[in-house]
């Protein structure tokens, strides 16, 4: 099991109904896409926040991956949508 | 090079004297201001929530790759968050170089990547009192972004 | 649309402000200032000669052409004669737009238009006394300009 | 005849030694480049100020013209180098 921080942000984080969280997971969980399928079984509120997984935007200790990338060592990981900054 | 995620309005002629006073190598200034914009009438504020550090850091990382690639002198950033109102700035890019093309470059692809990968987001009030809305990311912005891929 | 010619210096956040305040349409504001450059530090100052009358006329008709190609909601353009000193300001070009390429693209045509149609001339006096010379149009300049022209 | 007000700039003002005068011009001389022929017969200065005529440009009553444009109903012609503004 690997202990790590979970931050969410703008509709992810309504949707979810909470900004951060610290979660153990299960060793299964290896790649960021991993993650948001296994985030997806802790309830309704996380299936809906995450259900159209390829908009999910996904940064690993502050910077983007991929959803294939390894979360291996990850302090802290970020969920949130396509940025509207600028 | 100076990047500041700040919750107060910036001072434009303050940050291009930062920038360029003292210095008689500098031909270009360019600067580029974001506001908010609310030609309808139907919006009271919008709303700017951002992932605090990555924020900085991801633009600090557009504007090294903006220096290298197009030798700007010097290059300054400010984005705004919290509650922002129809008029006001949201956010400042200011580009020093000898030449005028490469200010120009430097600050429309700062632009375009902040658009687009800097950890922001935009919630819209409406001015009669709804909740609101998230802004939706714009593929035209994504295109914009694109333009600058190398082959 | 504010055109004009002066022998002093300009205020940038003033121009801004004169252009945008009190508005909510506007959306993106390009500043271009160009600056009295010296990196070899072999120049005392330079002198700005121009065409009193034509050159208001010049830079307006290049400005009215930008405001009509690109949709700019507002403009200002300043040029500066007479002494200038190195880190001094030479121009300056204000655009305004509902989006950010149209103000980008509207300050650098008015720049590549006014750098080899507004009439103006360059001489440089040098630090060691010398009279100086006419500083030359460049090449570089003209293909700047040419890359606007519509097939 | 024709009377016209001439107006020079830059080095082409350094080297006809003047900033402006008003000249008859005969009725042969129709165009902007012909005008730039005839003033080169006038003395030493205008040969050497207007020696490379491609350079040279021209504006009528402020409006740029190319030389094979007429100088009918001219007010005021002026001559000058390639500009450097900006």
């Amino acid at each position: 099991m690997a202990r790590v921080d979970l931050v969410y942000f703008a509709w992810v984080r309504e949707r979810i109904g909470k900004a951060e969280e610290t979660l153990e997971l299960p060793e299964s969980v290896v790649t960021a896409g991993e993650l948001l399928a296994y985030l997806k079984t802790l309830g309704e509120e996380y299936e809906t926040a995450l259900e159209h997984e390829n908009v999910i935007r996904v940064a690993i200790n502050q910077e983007h991956v991929d959803h294939h990338e390894p979360i291996a060592g990850a302090r802290e990981i970020a969920l949130f949508p396509p940025m509207t900054g600028g | 090079m100076a990047v500041r995620i700040q919750r107060q309005d910036f001072d434009l002629a303050a940050e291009v004297r930062a920038l360029s006073q003292g210095r008689h190598d500098i031909g270009a200034v360019v600067t580029f201001s974001g506001l908010c914009r609310d030609e309808a009438g139907t919006l009271s504020a919008l709303e700017l929530e951002h992932y605090p550090g990555m924020a900085e850091a991801q633009i600090t990382r557009i504007c090294e790759e903006a220096v290298g690639r197009f030798g700007l002198q010097a290059v300054s950033a400010i984005h705004r968050y919290g509650e922002i109102l129809p008029g006001e700035n949201i956010v400042l890019v200011v580009t020093a170089s000898p030449h005028r093309q490469a200010a120009f470059d430097g600050a429309s692809f700062i632009m375009d990547f902040l658009k687009t990968s800097a950890p922001f987001w935009k919630k819209e009030h409406g001015a009669d009192g709804s909740a609101g809305g998230w802004v939706s990311a714009k593929d035209e912005d994504d295109s914009a972004r694109d333009r600058w891929s190398k082959d």
